[in-house]
């Protein structure tokens, strides 16, 4: 419940528009309510990317609990690693398993939208939660991760340059180089230094360890960078500690998404800010709009961009 | 009875539904050395197995000194003081000669291993044996016949009351094998009991007190060895009469049909030249270590050569893998059966049919399985393989079975030159004599035959042609007139004298 | 009759295929009992158009397997096949063309493979672990460390459902084309392995590599020739991972190698060379899929998942083992 | 003099540790060339430090690979460990409780590896393949699914910092800990595989089981102290990675079983058995990742790190090979 004020505060602080509709949306959660009723005990399938980053088991809680309200079921079906091949094949098997609805986040927006076709074929709705596919869907609440990468970039310059700093290398962690959400974040990052006369590092990759995520910042922080981008939860807190490690508390960290682990390193100045996401609200919001599409409401495909909010030692107080 | 060091009673054993030992007895007193006797798969391995606790028996009685033993382990058995040296060398390659001595009964010095103690004492042994050898060298890098001498010093080491040696002279030469049975001797006066396994029956004079014969699992007799004659012992061991052990036929040699001239190939094949011609069967003498193996390894392609020129008919040809060679018309049945001879988890008609694919497709280059049952249960039949079916796995044959396999799959192709290195090692006399019909039906066909063995009796009683190898080279030639014990040794000790 | 069935279960590996093929009934069913859904129609054309990903890199690895050796690199390629016949289709290359040149990286690699483990005799579980890395290497690096765009942009609607539908989403006589493809080249290399003379050389090799080569078989060739047949059947899953995607993946077929690993073993082919069925790796693939759709459908956490999965390989392998043995029964020939 | 060299070399395993370590300085030049900030005090702290892992899970898998088999399990008992540790010390168990019942549990599994591959016979690849998938499995659930929390969330900052420093971020006599721990290990386990009985019977195993057996070796024993090592150091690794985290992660230790081969392979210790030396499996986690930390610094494409690493595996143990049977320089003992 912690976390939910955190995050209601920080939105507070958002620059979108989505923000504030967020808000309301999560009050409406905080106090154990909800607009949406389902007609039919529907079946429902959410499929994230993997099943074991902290932001989908997140979302999943998310869709768990308001499935319960709703009078709902949401199996979740997601593939083990973050694998095209995987993922369609979750799909096929939500449809065998006679789902009426799939929430989905793409792992790859054009691999998977054969196989989406293929269910709303069958009758199946699609509503897509973080990372939407190629396919018309219901509804999409989804984090424009390529703003949120640039977003992320503008707050290390900013500081950068309130330390009169203008120039220099910067390192950039992420995941892996197939993931298409943590691959929009590192360009959207690029862009924003475009024109400066920072140099962007070539990106290294730690496959979600934090461990590895820390080795390779300690090589950038010998190399002399001064300031390195983590373009997922666990390349941010291997950022943050590799930081704490240096003792050189003026490299500028920024990452993406929040934990327990990111926000202690915020708190205590090892990282300046991390790009938030609210994967609990997108599975609520994803289950809504699923049950109000199968209720027979007309959603017209409205996508939300659900936005991503600063996280900063400010904020976090 | 109460004095009998060893006493095995009604023992019993089955491997997967066959019954291997059917209830077998077996005495050895204090300071008494007993020569076990018995064709191929008899069954004395298994009951020395038995009594070194490496199987366990189905049921019947183990004493020791009067005492009832249950061996569940080898090491309960050494811990009682029974030692084998294993018809199968069981060394570790990667290990020196001390270490593999002292494996499993390491001398320690507080946590850690006494190195110095071991390679010492280890050291001692070897020159107690005769054998000039380091105790530190790798045991992989030793000749087979070190190899043998580093088992028997193992078993020798463990200062043991009974010692059981399966084959221990079958990779040994004269000089060795002397040694050797001075230190059994040796041994015996000191009081300890010997089983002392061979299908050596000439060497049986010289060292054991009592025998006892087993056949087909079972007890035929048991007396001291002064009591029998070796045509005795032979008629005991395979149930027969054996007329003639080296039944020699005579032909008309022909022309020429294997020329080799300066044959190199590393240290221990220089400069061989010599002929093979039709309907011949010429014998290969020489001590251990002489090259003879290397040569026809090298003549096979199996190893490579440095120089030399091979003609088959007159003409030159290329040998550089077996494969040539087979394609050429030749076969060599290797000396290490199971290491280089078969494919021990392949089948019979697996191991039959390798070298012969080729003629066993069918009009559409399919392996045709009607062929190749028929080629293969011709085969087992006419070499009089005894094995349960032809889809027997071959690891399971006695070791005489296993050398008719690997002649089997040549004899298929109608060779017209086979290379026989030490055919009958290790095999019982009864098959002895069919291995020797056998290459008497090849050389009545006009095959050449090259028939190496170390043997001395065996070279001299069937060969038209002795050639004598010491050191890598050819030191002599006798023809079978000439040939005798005397001549054959002073030959193959005819050493380059050292500058 | 008792005699022909005696006669069958001798055969080399016949008995783990059937091992393998009750397992896979019972976890099949069990499935069927927690969601009925595990026995509709469609799940079970799912399931064959899953399994023939499995069932190909488990021929290639049991075809590595029965000489002895292993294959690390049948992921990395599978990856790399993706990739670069996707690069290349998203380059206006036409897709036979595509087909043809990931085909001749891929035997390339298998070669690599073969010279590194016939010729020069390196331990295989190396030499395929760096070739591993290196294909992998190519896979990032073809499209500049991307994914690839999709194949139809470029290739047109209609160029792309042709290649996608042949590889993955099309039907002959109701069921999926991946299935045939696989299925088809299942028979093939059954035959070669059973039938014919490289196929007993492959398991002459794997018994004895020594008594093979003085029987004449060319074993660095043989050995060649399983690397060149795994690399092939990567090379194919490549495609229908490029096909099911409509894109190339650089981190495709991830970890396949172990799957076929555990395919040709669960299967009943020995890992340590010499015995083994293609029969028993086609049940081996389907079992293991067969436990990836059950615990999907069912919605296993992902740490079940790994505890179900791991406990089912090393019980497949240990009733072998044990069977063998004849301790499975019997407290006979401990140690 | 001479003969003294000579018998340095005559070591089991000398040659392979010295061709790594000739390679380890080579790579370590070429990178200093490119990016002298690698010859850095405070780099060559890193590295240390960063090898330590390496040189761990390098000794387990040499104890495994010196009997002739292999441990795949190794890098899923690291994150086991990780977790395992992390989730008791976010759960207020005190340091040492969590420590020891992570050990407990991580000997558990090298206990399973030992039974299996020792008393029931299974093929070493897939007894470990089954308890990789096992103990990955365990890593994921015994948190629920999620990464821990900071551990000094719950310890307590000082408690946090007293766990973190003792394995990671503190130093003595100016090196990280984690090189000294690392240290202190290689060096008692050099010792036992050099100088105890354990230690011979170890090479023995591995240079010929039956003959092992026969001598009355308790093979089943020393297989399965090897796994229980390899198990031992796999945990350790996990307490470093938890601790340099401060928290724990699901999917550490990743093909770190990988890397535990490669650290050994490079420094001559042999796959199939019977030779190896821990001082070349040291030279070989070093050159492991003085391979990784140079391509981290000069800014390698990941498909190129991937192709370098690749090339300088099969390369390592290629050299060895020619060398071995001469065929470097000559051209002998072809097929
Ligand atoms: N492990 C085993 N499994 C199955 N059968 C076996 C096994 N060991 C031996 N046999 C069989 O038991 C019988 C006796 O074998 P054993 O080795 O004791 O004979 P042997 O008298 O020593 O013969 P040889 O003189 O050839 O050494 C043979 O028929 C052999 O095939
Ligand atoms: N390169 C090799 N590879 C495998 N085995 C070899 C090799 N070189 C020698 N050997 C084996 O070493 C043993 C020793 O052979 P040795 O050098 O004593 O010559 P030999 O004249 O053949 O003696 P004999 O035939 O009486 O054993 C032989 O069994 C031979 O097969
Ligand atoms: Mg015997
Ligand atoms: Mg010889």
């Amino acid at each position: 419940k912690q976390d939910a004020k955190d995050t209601t505060a920080a939105v507070t602080e958002g620059t979108t528009a989505a923000g504030e509709e967020k808000a309301t949306e999560e009050k409406a959660e905080n106090s154990g309510e909800t607009t949406v009723k389902a007609d039919k005990p529907y079946k429902l399938a959410l499929i994230t990317m993997d099943s074991l980053d902290q932001h989908w088991v997140t979302l999943n809680e998310g869709a768990q609990a308001e499935a319960k309200l709703v009078g709902v079921e949401v199996k979740f079906m997601s593939p083990d690693t973050k694998d095209d091949s995987k993922q369609i094949e979750c799909v096929n098997n939500a449809v065998a398993g006679g789902v009426d609805g799939i929430m989905i986040a793409a792992n790859g927006p054009d691999a998977i939208s054969a196989s989406l076709k293929e269910a709303q074929a069958q009758g199946i709705k699609i509503v897509y939660v973080d990372s939407p596919a190629n396919v018309d869907a219901e509804a999409s609440f989804a984090t424009n991760n390529k703003q949120g990468g640039k977003t992320a970039g503008e707050e290390m310059k900013k500081a950068l340059e309130a330390q009169g700093i203008t120039k220099g290398n910067i390192g950039v962690i992420s995941t892996n180089a197939s993931t298409q959400s943590t691959v929009d974040r590192d360009n959207g990052f690029r862009e924003a230094f475009e024109g400066s006369d920072f140099t962007i590092e070539e990106t290294q990759y730690c496959d979600g360890d934090a461990a590895k995520a820390q080795t390779i910042a300690e090589n950038y922080i010998t190399k002399g960078v001064v300031g390195i981008f983590g373009g997922n939860e666990g390349s941010t807190v291997g950022i943050g500690n590799a930081i704490k490690a240096s003792g050189d508390n003026k490299i500028v960290g920024v990452g993406f998404d929040k934990s327990d682990n990111i926000k202690s390193l915020i708190q205590d100045g090892y990282l300046l800010c991390t790009m938030a996401q609210n994967p609990d609200v997108m599975g609520k919001m994803g289950v809504d709009a699923l049950v109000e599409s199968l209720n027979g409401k007309d959603l017209k495909g409205e996508t939300v961009d659900t936005g991503v909010s600063v996280l900063n030692k400010d904020n976090l107080k | 009875m109460g004095n009998s060091l060893v006493q095995m009673k009604n023992i019993a054993k089955s491997f997967s539904g066959t019954k291997v030992l059917k209830g077998v007895n077996l005495e050895l007193g204090h300071g008494e050395i007993l020569a076990l006797l018995g064709e191929n798969g008899a069954g004395k391995s298994t009951l020395m197995k038995i009594l070194s606790g490496i199987y366990s028996k189905d049921s019947g009685e183990i004493y020791l000194d009067g005492e009832l033993c249950h061996f569940q382990n080898p090491k309960e058995a050494q811990n009682k003081g029974v030692a084998i040296i294993h018809q199968e060398m069981n060394l570790c390659n990667d290990l020196s000669v001390s270490e593999n001595i002292f494996l499993g009964r390491e001398v320690m010095e507080g946590l850690s291993l006494n190195h110095k103690k071991m390679d010492e004492e280890a050291q001692k042994i070897l020159d107690d044996l005769g054998i000039s050898m380091k105790s530190t060298e790798l045991a992989g890098d030793l000749k087979v016949s070190e190899q043998q001498m580093v088992e028997i010093a193992k078993a020798l080491s463990q200062n043991a009351k009974v010692l059981i040696m399966d084959e221990p002279t079958s990779a040994l030469s004269r000089k060795e094998i002397e040694d050797l049975f001075r230190v059994i001797r040796k041994l015996r006066d000191e009081g300890r009991g010997i089983i002392y396994i061979s299908h050596r029956l000439d060497e049986l004079r010289a060292i054991a007190d009592k025998v006892s014969i087993l056949r087909d699992g079972e007890n035929v007799i048991s007396g001291d060895l002064k009591d029998f004659s070796i045509d005795d012992i032979i008629r005991h061991m395979v149930g027969r009469e054996i007329q003639d052990k080296f039944p020699r036929i005579l032909c008309e040699k022909g022309k020429e049909i294997l020329r080799v001239e300066n044959l190199n190939a590393g240290p221990k094949v220089r400069d061989i030249s010599f002929s093979l011609y039709e309907g011949e069967i010429l014998g290969i003498a020489g001590l251990m270590g002489a090259g003879r193996t290397e040569m026809t390894r090298a003549l096979f392609g199996v190893d490579e050569k440095t120089s030399g020129k091979i003609y088959l008919f007159g003409e030159e040809v290329k040998t550089n893998t077996p494969k040539d060679s087979i394609e050429l018309g030749m076969a060599l049945i290797p000396e290490d059966r199971r290491k280089d001879g078969l494919c021990t988890d392949l089948s019979i008609r697996e191991n039959i049919s390798l070298p012969n694919l080729d003629s066993m497709k069918n009009s559409l280059g399919v392996l045709s399985k009607e062929l190749e049952l028929k080629i293969s249960e011709d085969t087992i039949k006419s070499l009089n393989v005894k094995a349960k079916d032809r889809e027997m796995i071959s690891k399971n044959l006695s070791g005489g079975n296993q050398q008719k396999v690997v002649l089997g799959k040549w004899l298929v192709r109608n060779p017209k030159v086979i290379l026989f290195d030490e055919p009958t090692r290790g095999i019982d006399i009864g098959a002895k004599v069919e291995i020797y019909q056998i290459m008497n039906e090849l050389k009545k066909k006009g095959v050449g035959v090259l028939f190496i063995s170390s043997e001395m009796e065996e070279v001299l009683g069937m060969s038209d042609r002795i050639l004598i190898f010491c050191d890598g080279r050819i030191t002599g030639e006798l023809s079978r007139e000439e040939a005798n014990q005397e001549n054959i040794l002073k030959f193959a000790t005819r050493y380059e004298e050292k500058v | 009759m008792k005699n022909k069935v005696k006669e069958i279960l001798r055969i080399r590996g016949m008995r783990g295929a059937i091992t393998a093929f009750v397992g896979l009934v019972i976890i099949y069913v069990v499935f069927g009992c927690i969601n009925d859904k595990v026995f509709s129609l469609q799940n079970n054309l799912n399931l064959l158009r899953s399994m023939a990903k499995y069932l190909l890199i488990g021929i290639g690895q049991s075809f590595v397997m029965i000489t002895g050796n292993i294959d690390l690199s049948i992921g990395s390629v599978v990856g790399m096949s993706a990739m670069v016949t996707a690069s290349l289709m998203t380059r206006g290359v036409p897709i036979m063309v595509a087909l043809l040149v990931s085909l001749l990286i891929g035997l390339i690699i298998g070669y690599v493979n073969g010279e590194l483990v016939g010729k020069f005799q390196m331990p295989p579980f190396i030499a395929t672990l760096g070739t591993m890395f290196v294909a992998r290497g190519i896979a990032y690096l073809v499209n500049g460390n991307r994914n690839t765009d999709n194949i139809a942009s470029i290739l047109g609607k209609d160029q792309g459902k042709l290649f996608q539908d042949a590889f993955y989403y099309g039907k002959i006589l109701g069921i999926y084309t991946t299935f045939w493809i696989a299925f088809l080249i299942f028979l093939i290399f059954s035959f070669i392995l059973g039938k014919t003379k490289l196929g007993r050389h492959i398991y002459a090799v794997g018994s004895n590599k020594e008594a093979s080569r003085l029987s004449g078989v060319d074993i660095v060739s043989v050995i060649k020739k399983t690397y060149l047949i795994s690399a092939f059947c990567s090379v194919i899953v490549g495609y229908i991972l490029c096909a099911q995607a409509g894109m190339g993946n650089m981190e495709a077929g991830n970890m396949y190698e172990m799957y076929g690993v555990a395919a040709g073993v669960i299967g009943g082919v020995s890992p340590l060379g010499g015995s083994g069925l293609l029969l028993g790796t086609f049940q081996g693939a389907l079992l293991w899929q067969t436990l990836e759709n059950g615990l999907n459908m069912v919605g296993a956490q992902v740490g079940i998942q790994r505890i179900v999965i791991g406990v089912i390989v090393v019980l497949a392998v240990l009733m072998d083992v044990l069977v063998r043995n004849g301790n499975l029964f019997s407290k006979k020939n401990k140690q």
